[in-house]
């Protein structure tokens, strides 16, 4: 471990905010790749049920 | 040798063939990358030491880099997979270069919001029209253009075509725009310090980094193919493939019925 | 899939274009499939069928201006792909727009279109089409059934510039023309395919003699 | 083959100058972007002086921008494209041909109104001759990846609003090198190195632009 302790590993000898913020972007990015494409199978499994339902009748 | 690669062209062609092997690997990459990037970021952050001229704000690097390196190789995979689309006609091709495509647009932002994060504690402002940011730049607005390619034209054949022909000329233009971009930093910001580039790294600040890499490259994997498979199961609709995948699917709407 | 097969008039001539296993769907709908013909010289070919059965689809698919389709073409007996530059010398092609220049005049858009004829030719053909005293004015002065006339002229051509285009595809030549200009233009059309050559048409007009129709839009709403 | 390519070349030249507002609209264009510069920043004639350079080419690239809808456009409408490329002789041909006349007709004019934007803005007189030098050199390369654009969107309702977007990152590297040769011809230096880079990027542009607007404008006919 290169720091002394947990608040000093926040502050980052005053560069935590950035720090932090860089890596709150990118796991925010990284959670909208990983998340969107699972949200629109939903949205596709469902428009194919619904069109094949459509057709059965 | 020759047929056995005619094979597995035939079989990368098949939209069933890739569904099932991407459905496979997916849990594989998730894992590997998701394990690299645990170690690679928490190693990065809490056990590399600082960097004597920076100080801890060094640590973007680990996320900074990663996001760029694959941003660029993400167009050139674009451009290649709509190359192979246009040459051999593969459709396939083509769906892979167009999920692409949001992808390395989401990783160019990224790379370019860190970057001018990064910025303020090394230059003391947000933005400087630094050599890598710029080209960074750059690149996002080619990933913009093929966006509004696929945006604007309505026919997905036509879409998928000139978008891939816009990428190809986009890629071949990225050296030619990187080169053309670093010669115009030096010529009027001789003095600034380039964040990331280092004659040489420490060895226990690079393994993490290449840890990250990789661990992105896996992430990208992932994404790609999950992508990839929603746009094969709407394209692919009306097969019995997707039929009987899809009435075996669980989701809200099926419990009513 | 409905294919009216006329007595050809000489079977041991070989066919000029052959179309194997067509197939060209849009929109989800299936437009034609499994279509084959073969058509040789001296043919007048129809391209018939309800508003949109694909006539149009199938005479952009033949001209090799739409790549979704398909099947096979052969144009004298040699793949399309291969005899492209072959196909397109003997091609002559006048479509639903004209492509006409409202900026030239009659006589300058038919020297861009036909390179190699003289200007005598192009009054000539201006003449036979109702045009004489408008060679040298602005087109966006004519009427459309004018503006219409100037690019049917090429077929007006002097035998001699018209030998090497022996394929003509026509899409609905006999709108915005007279009666008188409809006899014309159909005589023009039956002296070229008595001389060998192969004409492809949509038109909602009866021609007086006998053609081959190519009927699209019987298939089955596709399989939905 | 030569024979159609002349005549095309010719109708097109006849084209450009039936309808000469169409020709002047890029010019006067030209002309006002740069005179903005002045009422938006300031009329100081030495910090003019220094802008001009990239003034006058950022004018040059949004002018051409504006042209280059013409490029296609009329012949795609009428239905004149369509007979273009059924005819025998290559597409790259035809778009060569094409190409040459929107520079002829949009292109250089630019090269010769651009010295008197540099009068207005106060260019320093070592910058005229790299300013005629680097225009003369760079603007075909414009007109040909403007082709690649125009071909692209050529089928398309809103194509001008997308054109842009496609083409202008493209440019940036002319961008950079002519308005810095301009640069280094004010200060007195050599702009041959720059020079060297825009013919080389000229000759690749070249070899690749005909060839992808060709394949653009077969897939934008294919409705």
């Amino acid at each position: 471990m290169f720091f002394d302790s947990f608040s000093s590993f926040i502050e980052m000898g005053g560069h935590g905010l950035y720090v932090w913020a860089c890596y709150g972007l990118a796991a925010i990015i990284v959670a909208v790749n990983f998340i969107s494409p699972v949200l629109t199978r939903k949205k596709v499994i469902k428009d194919i049920q619904r069109q094949n339902r459509r057709e059965q009748n | 040798m020759w047929t056995s690669l005619k094979r597995l062209y035939h079989k990368m062609g098949s939209p069933k063939w890739f569904y099932e092997i991407s459905t496979r690997w997916s849990p594989w990459f998730l894992l590997v990358g998701s394990a690299l990037m645990l170690t690679g970021v928490v190693w990065g952050l809490a056990f590399a030491p600082a960097d004597y001229l920076q100080g801890n704000s060094f640590r973007i690097i680990y996320i900074h880099v990663p996001a760029s390196l694959l941003s660029q190789s993400a167009y050139i995979m674009m451009a290649a997979a709509g190359l192979v689309g246009l040459v051999w006609k593969m459709k396939m091709s083509f769906v892979v270069a167009k999920v692409i495509a949001p992808i390395g647009a989401s990783l160019a932002i990224m790379s370019l919001l860190t970057g001018a994060i990064w910025g303020k504690p090394t230059w003391g402002t947000w933005w400087v029209w630094d050599a890598r940011l710029t080209s960074m730049l750059i690149l996002l607005f080619l990933y913009f253009g093929v966006i509004a390619i696929y945006n604007a034209i309505e026919n997905e054949e036509m879409a998928n075509k000139a978008a891939g022909i816009l990428a190809i000329v986009g890629s071949i233009n990225i050296p030619i725009i990187k080169y053309s971009v670093e010669w115009w930093n030096t010529l009027h910001q001789p003095a600034t310090i380039t964040m990331t580039k280092k004659p040489t790294m420490a060895p226990e600040m690079f393994i993490p980094l290449l840890l990250t890499i990789i661990g992105f490259y896996c992430w990208f994997a992932v994404w790609v193919f999950a992508r990839t498979r929603n746009e094969l199961l709407w394209r692919e609709r009306r097969t019995k493939w997707v039929k009987n995948l899809v009435i075996n699917a669980p989701t809200n709407s099926g419990a009513h019925q | 899939m409905a294919l009216e097969y006329l007595p050809d008039t000489d079977l041991s001539s070989k066919p000029l274009l052959c179309a194997r296993g067509l197939y060209c769907e849009r929109d989800d709908r299936v437009l034609f499939k499994d279509l084959n013909f073969d058509l040789s010289s001296g043919q007048i070919v129809r391209l018939a069928g309800p508003n949109g059965a694909g006539k149009s689809s199938l005479m952009r698919i033949l001209l090799g201006l739409s790549a979704s389709y398909e099947g096979a073409l052969y144009w004298h007996e040699q793949d399309m792909a291969r005899a492209l530059y072959d196909f397109r010398s003997d091609l002559l092609y006048i479509g639903h727009d004209v492509g006409v220049k409202s900026n030239l005049t009659p006589e300058e858009n038919l020297a861009w279109s036909c390179p190699n004829v003289t200007k005598q030719d192009i009054y000539g053909a201006l003449k036979r089409v109702g045009l004489s005293g408008f060679e040298d004015l602005l087109t966006h002065g004519l009427s459309a059934g004018q503006q219409r006339r100037v690019a049917l002229a090429r077929l007006f051509l002097s035998s001699k510039e018209l030998e090497n285009k022996s394929l003509w595809i026509l899409d609905e030549p006999f709108t915005a023309i007279d009666k008188h200009g409809v006899a014309d233009l159909e005589q023009v059309i039956v002296n070229h395919a008595q001389q060998g050559g192969l004409v492809i048409l949509t038109t909602h007009h009866d021609l007086s003699v006998p053609v081959k129709t190519i009927m699209l839009g019987q298939t089955q709403k596709a399989s939905l | 083959m030569n024979g159609s390519m002349k005549a095309l070349f010719k109708r097109d030249m006849l084209l450009a100058f039936r309808s000469r507002g169409d020709l002047l609209n890029p010019l006067m264009f030209f002309l006002m972007v740069a005179s903005l510069f002045p009422l938006a920043v300031s009329p100081d004639p030495l910090f003019l002086g220094q802008i001009a350079p990239g003034v006058i080419w950022v004018g040059a690239l949004l002018a051409t921008l504006l042209s280059l809808d013409l490029l296609f456009k009329s012949d795609f409408e009428d239905g004149s494209l369509e007979q273009m490329l059924l005819m025998p002789q290559p597409t790259l041909l035809m778009v060569i041909v094409k190409v040459l006349v929107h520079w002829l007709v949009a292109g250089l004019p630019l090269a010769f109104i651009a010295p008197l934007l540099g009068l207005m803005l106060g260019l320093p007189s070592g910058g005229f001759a790299p300013l005629m030098a680097t225009l003369l050199l760079a603007t075909p390369i414009l007109s040909l990846l403007g082709a690649i654009g125009a071909g692209l969107t050529v089928g398309l309702r809103k194509g001008g609003m997308l054109m842009p977007l496609l083409i202008l990152p493209l440019y940036i590297p002319v961008l950079i090198f002519a308005s810095s040769a301009v640069q280094a011809g004010v200060l007195g230096n050599s702009y041959v190195g720059h020079m060297a880079f825009l013919g080389a990027y000229l000759a690749l542009t070249l070899v690749v632009a005909p060839v992808a607007t060709a394949s653009a404008l077969r897939i934008s006919i294919a409705r």
